[in-house]
C-alpha cells in the first residue's frame, strides 16, 4: 500500500442577493413604552444566525443593548415581505430593510428627545440606550424616557419601516447575455487550499487539512460567519469526495435511503480547517456586510480534486470523487491528448458540434 | 461599531440548548389528524385510473386529496419572473419521476394513513424513462416535460439556451498558443436537513388557514400556498421562520400546500411530516451539471477567450433550474476576467427527482469545473498555480460575463491571504499585485486592447 | 406501526426458547436497533415479541481455548475479542449503537447487515439455535440453509475456537452508521492453516476458498490475493459497484494476509 | 409501564414495542428529542437512560420499563444551565439547533463519564451525531471547554484559534 499525500487550491467568486424579481425584502420595527424594541422581518432562521444578526443591526443602528431587541419573524400577519432565506440575502438585503426601518426609528427617538431636550436633533447622539447632546454628555435621556414621552405625553409611536430593492435587473440582450443592471447586491471571494491523502491501491481518499480564505465584507458577528464558513467547508467535503444521490448516474438506481447508504460527512470525517477571514466591506451591505453563506462549499471540492492530482497524478472531473473513481482514473493514467496548439484532456467533447445540431457526440 | 462586530451569542440559543426551541414537529393541536403520501413508484407512467373509495373507506381516514382537490394545479415556482409553471402539485394523468406524490391521505394516525394510501387503487402505463441528458435531445427520446418537452424552450428572444456571447471568440482562439479542452460532471446531493420537511395546518374559525411551516421563505411560500388554493394573501397565515436547517430544500416545500389542502377538506388541524427516506428519495435535491470547457491561453499564461457548453439535469420539472442556469452563466468565468466569451446553457429534463435550489445553487459545480480546469492549464502551461490565477484574476472595473463592471474583487487579496496562511512562498511580483485596475501596459498587446482601456467589455 | 403486540421478557434461555417457539410465533426482540425502527415506520408486521435483555443470554466465556458468545451479547462487549470479531464488532454503528445491538441481532440481520456474518465464517464458528424442533449448531452456513432469522427460531450463542492469529480490515466508512461496503477477515487456526472469509464480495458473507488454497500451497500472499476473486459474486448497491468490489477485494486480502503475519 | 423521565415518575400507557423516542414526544409531549432519521443514524434522539446515552429512536418501550430517563430539558433549564449547554452557546456549537437536542445529551453523557478535552476522543463518543451546519469544529471547542470545566459566559461567543481576519488595505473602517 502506498500513500500519497498532494495540496491543491481553488479560488471563487459568489453572488450576494438574487437576480430575479428586485429580491425585495421589508422590516418594521416598534418601540415600547419603556424603549424595548420590536422588529419584525419575514427572514427565516434556518441556522444561519439571522435573528441574531438583524438584531444586532438594530441594536448598533439605534443605539441600544442588544438585549433590548426583540425579534419577530413567526409568521406573515406581523412580519412584511421578505423573499426568503436564500442566495446569501439574508444579511445583506434582508439586513438592509431592517437597517432602514432602524434609522427611521432612530430619527424619531431624536426628534422626540429633541423636543424633551429642546436641544437641535442635529446635535444628539444615541449610545447604550441613551440620548445625548454631543459635547455634553451630561445633558441626556434614556430611550426609554424618550419612549414614554412618546407614549405618554407626544402621543407619537416610535416606529419605522424599511424595504430593500434591486432595480430589476433584465436581460438586455438575450443573444449576449447583456444585463442592464447588476443581477447582485454585492460579490464575495473566497480561496481553498486542500491537502489530502489517497490510497493508490483502493482510492480512497482522507481530506487532512483545508486553509480557507473568504472576502467577507465586514463581520456582522465573527463567530457566526466563521460557523457558516466552517458549515460550508464539510458540506464542500462532502460534495467533493462523498455525497451522491445517484450512485450510477445517469442511472437512477441504488439510491443511499438514509443514513448509512447515504455518506454526510460526520466528526469522523472532520479534517483541520483553518480560516483567514479577510475584510472588504460592500458598498452597498449593511456596516459593509456581504453574504457568504451560500458560497461556503463551493471551493472545496475543486481543491481537493486538484490536492488528488498532486497526489497521484489523475485528473477525476467526476463528483464526487469516489475511491471507484479515483481507482478508475489510476488504473486508465493517461496524459492528455495533444495535437499541435490542442490539448485534450477528455474525449467526450461535444461543445463544438452541440448547439448547431443539438445532438451529443462530436 | 459595538453591537455590529461583537461576538454575540445566538438570539434563540439557549432554547436550541435547552429543549425549548419550538420546531414544526413539536406543534401538536386538540384533534389533529396526520398525513402519509402516496407516491409514485415509477420513473415515468401515465396514470390510466386512480380510484381513492377504498382508502375513505377505512376506519380513521378523514380524507383523501387528489389533483381533483387542488384549485390551481399547475403553479410556477418562478411564474412572478415570467417564467410559465410545469408542475402539478400533484400528478394527474403522468407520472414523471419516481417518489412524485399523487395522494396525500389524513387520517386518525400515520400508521393509518400510510395503510390508507397502499388502500388507493392506481393504474399505471409505464412509459420509456429518460435518465441520461445525452440523449435528450434524440428525436426518439422519450418526452419528460408537458410545458417544454425535454429542454426548456423560452428564454427571452424565444431561444432555447441561455447565452453569453462577449468579445471576439474566434480572434481569441486563432491567438491562442495553447487550447485546453476538458469536460466535468458534477453530481447530486441531498441537503440533509436534520429536520425532514413538515408541515402543521389548521383550519381557524374565521375560514383562515393557519400554516406552520418549515419554509426558508415564508413569503414566496405564502405565495406558493395561495396561488395553488386560489386565496388571497389575508386567508392565510404562515407561522414560522424556525428552521432545522434548509440549505435550500426547503424554498420548494409542497408539504405546505398538500398539508393546508387536507386541512381545508378535513376542517380538522393536519400534521404531514416526512420520513428521512421521503427527504433523501422524493424531496428536491441539487442537481447534476454537465460542463464542457476549452479555454485559449496564451504561453505566458493569459486567458484569452472561452467556450463552455453547459447542461443541468434539471430533473423533471423547472422548478428554479433555469434561474439556475443563468445564474451559472453570469458568473461562468470565475473569479478571472476572460474577455472573450461564448457560452451556452441548457436546463434538460430527465425522469428524476426535480432539482431545486442547494447552497451555492448554480455555482457550486461551475466552481469546481472551472477551478480544476484551470489547475489543468496551469499544470499545462508548466506554471505555479497561484501565479495562474493571480495573473488572471479579476480586477477593479473589469467586467462580468453579463458586462457589470467588478467594484471590489479581492480575488487578488484572498490569494495572497491563502498562499500567506499555507506558507506558500509566492514571488515579489505576485506580492505586489493589487486588485487595481489594470493599466494596458501591465497586459499583452492582444488583451490591453480588450481589458486594459477601463473596464469597457 | 406502533402495534400492540404483547411482549415477554423470559428471565432465562429455557423459558426464551419456549416463548419463541410456541404459536403464534414471536419475533425476537434484542438489541432491536433494527427492528424497533422497522416497526415504528410500518415496515414490519409484529405479532408478538420476546425480549432477550432479562434472559442471560448475553454471557462471554472462554474455555478449553473456545470462546462461547451469548447471542444478546451487546456488540460493546464484543469489541473486547481478539480479531477479527472485536475488530469487526467495534467497526458497527457508534458507541451508542454499540451499546444496544447484539451479535445474535447482527447475526440474523440481511445483509447488507450482519457483517459479523464475515469473522465467524472465518472462524468456522459454530451456532446454537432452537426451534419447534429443537435445538441445532450448525456453522454460518447451516444456519442460513436451515432458514436463517424467522419467526419460531431463537438464536442462543455462538462459540469458535480461539484463533493462533486473527485480522480484519475492511473499507473505511465515512459515517459511524454507514454500513461497511466490503470486509475481509483472516485466522490462523491452531493448525496453521488461514481460513479467510469476505463481506460485501458476494450477496451475503463467503469463504474465499481459492485464496485458502493458494496459501495452503505454499503460494504468496500476492498469488491468495489474486485468487480470492474466483469466489466472489460481487454486486452493485448504494455503497460500492461490482467492478470495484473485485477490483479491491484482493488488495483487502492481500491487507488482511499481511496483518495476520501469513 | 413507568418511567422516570427527568425526575418525574410517569406510567405511559404506549404499548410495549414503541419507540422511546415516540413515548417521549407524543404520549409525553417532551418534545426535545427528534425525529431526524428515526433509524438511528443521526443521534437527535438521543437521551440518558439510566445515565447511559441511547438512541430513543432505537429503543422499544419494555426495555426500558422503571429505567430513569433525562433528556436535554432535564440537563438544565434557561435560568440555570448546566455547563454542556453554557459550552454550546459560548462556542456556538448550535446553529440551527435541530441536532443540539441529542448532542448536548451525548456530550453531557461524555462529560459525565470522565471523558478528557482531547479531541479524538470526542469525536469517537460523538462520530454517530450527525450535524449539516457547523462542520463539528465548534461542537468539539465546546465540547472540550465542557470536559475541562472552563468558565464560561454566555454573553459572549468565542474566537477560535483557527481563525484569523485580516482587512484589506484601503478598506479599513
Amino acid at each position: 500500500m502506498a500513500l500519497h499525500r498532494g495540496k491543491g487550491l481553488a479560488t471563487i467568486e459568489y453572488p450576494t442577493g438574487m437576480n430575479q424579481n428586485g429580491d425585495p425584502s421589508q422590516a418594521w420595527i416598534k418601540v415600547k413604552p419603556d424603549g424595548r424594541v420590536d422588529v419584525f422581518s419575514g427572514t427565516s432562521d434556518i441556522g444561519n444566525g439571522s435573528k441574531t444578526v438583524q438584531s444586532q443591526i438594530v441594536a448598533e443602528t439605534l443605539g441600544v443593548p442588544y438585549d433590548w431587541i426583540t425579534y419577530d419573524n413567526s409568521n406573515t400577519d406581523s412580519s412584511p415581505m421578505c423573499t426568503g432565506t436564500f442566495a446569501s440575502r439574508a444579511t445583506f438585503v434582508a439586513g438592509n430593510a431592517v437597517l432602514k426601518a432602524a434609522r427611521q426609528v432612530r430619527e424619531r427617538i431624536l426628534a422626540i428627545a429633541s423636543r424633551e431636550l429642546e436641544i437641535d436633533p442635529e446635535d444628539l447622539e444615541v449610545a447604550d440606550g441613551t440620548v445625548s447632546v454631543k459635547g455634553t454628555p451630561a445633558k441626556s435621556m434614556g430611550v426609554d424616557e424618550v419612549a414614554g414621552a412618546a407614549t405618554f405625553v407626544h402621543g407619537e409611536l416610535l416606529t419605522g419601516d424599511g424595504a430593500h430593492l434591486n432595480p430589476g435587473a433584465a436581460i438586455v440582450d438575450p443573444e449576449t447575455g447583456e444585463v442592464d443592471k447588476p443581477p447582485h447586491a454585492a460579490i464575495s471571494y473566497a480561496a481553498c487550499a486542500a491537502e489530502v491523502e489517497v490510497d493508490d491501491e483502493t482510492g480512497d481518499v482522507r481530506v487532512l487539512k483545508l486553509t480557507q480564505a473568504y472576502d467577507i465584507g465586514r463581520a456582522m458577528n465573527p463567530t457566526l460567519v466563521e460557523g457558516q464558513i466552517e458549515g460550508g467547508a464539510v458540506m464542500g467535503l462532502g460534495f467533493g469526495v462523498l455525497e451522491t444521490c445517484y450512485p450510477y448516474y445517469p442511472s437512477a438506481e441504488h439510491r443511499g435511503d438514509g443514513m448509512s447508504t447515504y455518506h454526510v460527512p460526520t466528526m469522523a470525517e472532520l479534517p483541520e480547517i483553518n480560516n483567514v477571514l479577510i475584510e472588504n466591506p460592500s458598498e452597498g451591505g449593511p456596516y459593509g456586510a456581504k453574504g457568504i453563506g451560500e458560497m461556503a462549499n463551493n471551493a472545496q471540492p475543486a481543491a481537493i480534486a486538484n490536492a488528488i492530482y498532486d497526489a497521484v497524478g489523475v485528473w477525476v472531473t467526476e463528483f464526487p470523487i469516489t475511491p471507484e473513481r479515483v481507482l478508475a482514473a489510476l488504473d486508465a493514467r493517461s496524459e492528455p491528448r495533444r495535437e499541435g496548439r490542442m490539448v485534450a484532456f477528455d474525449e467526450e467533447l461535444s461543445i463544438n458540434s452541440f448547439s448547431s445540431t443539438r445532438t451529443w457526440g462530436a | 461599531m459595538k453591537v455590529v462586530g461583537a461576538r454575540l451569542p445566538r438570539y434563540d440559543g439557549v432554547g436550541h440548548v435547552t429543549g425549548r426551541t419550538t420546531y414544526v414537529d413539536d406543534v401538536r393541536l386538540p384533534g389533529m389528524l396526520h398525513a402519509a403520501a402516496l407516491r409514485s413508484p415509477h420513473h415515468h407512467a401515465r396514470i390510466t385510473h386512480l380510484d381513492t373509495s377504498a382508502a375513505e373507506a377505512m376506519a380513521g381516514v378523514h380524507a383523501v386529496i387528489t389533483h381533483a382537490d387542488v384549485p390551481l394545479l399547475v403553479y410556477g415556482h418562478l411564474s412572478g419572473g415570467g417564467i410559465p409553471g410545469d408542475e402539478p402539485l400533484l400528478a394527474k394523468d403522468h407520472a414523471r419521476y419516481r417518489g412524485q406524490p399523487i395522494a396525500l391521505v389524513a387520517a386518525d394516525t400515520v400508521d393509518i394513513a400510510r395503510a390508507a394510501c397502499a388502500a388507493i387503487d392506481v393504474g399505471y402505463e409505464e412509459l420509456p424513462a429518460l435518465f441520461d441528458v445525452r440523449l435528450a435531445f434524440d428525436d426518439d427520446a422519450p418526452v419528460v416535460n408537458d410545458a417544454f418537452g425535454n429542454w426548456y424552450d423560452q428564454y427571452e428572444g424565444n431561444l432555447d439556451v441561455r447565452q453569453i456571447r462577449k468579445g471576439d471568440i474566434e480572434a481569441a482562439f486563432d491567438a491562442a498558443d495553447l487550447i485546453v479542452s476538458g469536460v466535468y460532471r458534477t453530481q447530486s446531493q441531498e441537503q440533509v436537513p436534520l429536520e425532514t420537511q413538515v408541515c402543521v395546518a389548521v383550519p381557524e374559525p374565521d375560514g383562515r388557514l393557519t400554516i406552520h411551516t418549515c419554509t426558508q421563505a415564508m413569503y414566496f411560500s405564502l405565495g406558493v400556498v395561495c396561488s395553488h388554493l386560489q386565496l388571497p394573501m389575508s386567508q392565510v397565515k404562515m407561522v414560522g421562520g424556525t428552521v432545522g436547517g434548509g440549505f435550500g430544500g426547503k424554498v420548494d416545500t409542497a408539504s405546505d400546500t398538500l398539508t393546508a389542502l387536507a386541512a381545508q377538506k378535513t376542517e380538522r388541524p393536519v400534521k404531514w411530516r416526512w420520513t428521512r427516506e421521503e427527504e433523501m428519495l422524493a424531496s428536491g435535491n441539487r442537481g447534476p451539471w454537465h460542463m464542457e470547457i476549452i479555454d485559449a491561453v496564451s504561453r505566458d499564461g493569459w486567458i484569452l477567450g472561452r467556450k463552455m457548453l453547459t447542461i443541468h439535469d434539471a430533473g423533471a420539472y423547472g422548478r428554479f433550474s433555469v434561474y439556475g442556469v443563468t445564474k451559472h452563466s453570469f458568473h461562468h468565468t470565475g473569479a478571472y476576467t476572460i474577455p472573450n466569451l461564448h457560452f451556452d446553457g441548457y436546463v434538460v429534463f430527465t425522469n428524476r427527482i426535480p432539482t431545486t435550489a442547494m447552497r451555492g445553487y448554480g455555482i457550486t459545480g461551475l466552481s469546481t469545473a472551472i477551478e480544476v480546469h484551470a489547475e489543468r492549464v496551469a499544470r499545462e502551461l508548466g506554471m505555479d498555480p497561484y501565479e495562474f490565477r493571480l495573473k488572471n484574476a479579476n480586477r477593479v472595473n473589469d467586467t462580468s460575463p453579463n458586462r457589470i463592471p467588478y467594484e471590489d474583487p479581492s480575488t487578488v487579496e484572498v490569494l495572497q491571504s491563502l498562499a500567506s496562511a499555507t506558507g506558500s512562498e509566492l514571488s515579489d511580483d505576485l506580492r505586489a499585485m493589487t486588485r487595481d485596475q489594470r493599466s494596458a501596459d501591465m497586459l499583452p498587446d492582444h488583451l490591453a486592447a480588450q481589458i486594459g482601456s477601463g473596464g469597457g467589455h | 406501526m406502533t402495534s400492540t403486540a404483547a411482549v415477554s421478557m423470559p428471565s432465562s434461555e429455557a423459558e426464551a426458547v419456549a416463548a419463541v417457539t410456541e404459536q403464534p410465533f414471536a419475533t425476537v426482540l434484542a438489541g432491536g436497533t433494527l427492528l424497533v425502527p422497522q416497526h415504528t415506520l410500518g415496515q414490519v408486521a409484529v405479532e408478538r415479541a420476546v425480549w432477550l435483555g432479562r434472559a442471560e443470554m448475553d454471557g462471554i466465556s472462554r474455555s478449553n481455548g473456545r470462546m462461547t458468545v451469548g447471542a444478546a451479547a451487546p456488540l460493546a462487549a464484543c469489541t473486547r475479542l481478539d480479531a477479527p470479531v472485536g475488530p469487526c464488532a467495534a467497526n458497527i454503528g457508534d458507541n451508542e449503537v454499540k451499546a444496544q445491538a447484539t451479535i445474535g441481532g447482527n447475526i440474523c440481520s440481511p445483509a447488507p447487515y450482519g457483517d459479523l456474518r464475515g469473522p465467524l465464517l472465518a472462524l468456522g464458528a459454530v451456532l446454537r439455535w432452537a426451534d419447534p424442533d429443537g435445538t441445532h449448531t450448525g456453522g454460518i452456513a447451516d444456519f442460513a440453509a436451515s432458514g436463517g432469522a424467522r419467526p419460531g427460531m431463537l438464536l442462543l450463542d455462538v462459540a469458535f475456537a480461539v484463533p493462533e492469529a486473527g485480522s480484519f480490515v475492511a473499507l473505511r466508512r465515512h459515517h459511524t452508521q454507514s454500513l461497511t461496503a466490503m470486509s475481509v477477515s483472516a485466522v490462523r487456526g491452531a493448525d496453521g492453516a488461514v481460513t479467510i472469509a469476505a463481506t460485501g464480495a458476494a450477496p451475503d458473507a463467503c469463504r474465499l476458498h481459492a485464496a485458502e488454497a493458494v496459501l495452503a500451497g505454499g503460494g504468496s500472499i500476492a498469488d491468495a490475493a489474486a485468487a480470492s476473486v474466483s469466489d466472489a459474486d460481487p454486486y452493485d448497491d448504494a455503497l460500492a459497484s461490482a467492478a470495484y468490489r473485485s477490483r479491491v477485494l484482493p488488495v483487502y486480502v492481500g491487507r488482511a494476509l499481511e496483518q495476520l503475519g501469513a | 409501564m413507568e418511567l422516570t423521565v427527568n425526575s418525574v415518575s410517569c406510567t405511559v400507557q404506549s404499548p410495549p414495542l414503541t419507540s422511546l423516542l415516540n413515548v417521549l414526544r407524543e404520549e409525553l409531549d417532551i418534545t426535545s428529542p427528534k425525529a431526524g432519521c428515526e433509524s438511528g443514524g443521526c443521534g437527535a434522539c438521543t437521551v440518558l437512560v439510566d445515565g447511559q446515552p441511547r438512541r430513543s429512536c432505537l429503543t422499544a418501550l419494555c426495555t426500558v420499563d422503571g429505567a430513569a430517563v433525562v433528556t436535554v430539558e432535564g440537563l438544565g433549564t434557561p435560568e440555570d444551565l448546566s455547563r454542556v449547554q453554557q459550552a454550546f452557546i459560548h462556542h456556538y456549537a448550535a446553529q440551527c439547533g435541530f441536532c443540539s437536542d441529542g448532542m448536548v445529551v451525548a456530550a453531557t453523557a461524555y462529560v459525565n463519564a470522565g471523558g478528557s478535552d482531547d479531541t479524538d476522543a470526542i469525536r469517537e463518543a460523538l462520530a454517530g451525531h450527525f450535524c449539516r451546519c457547523t462542520g463539528y469544529v465548534k461542537i468539539l471547542e465546546a465540547v472540550a471547554a465542557a470536559a475541562r470545566g472552563d468558565e464560561l459566559d454566555i454573553d459572549s461567543t468565542a474566537s477560535s484559534a483557527n481563525n484569523t481576519y485580516v482587512t484589506i488595505a484601503g478598506a479599513e473602517s
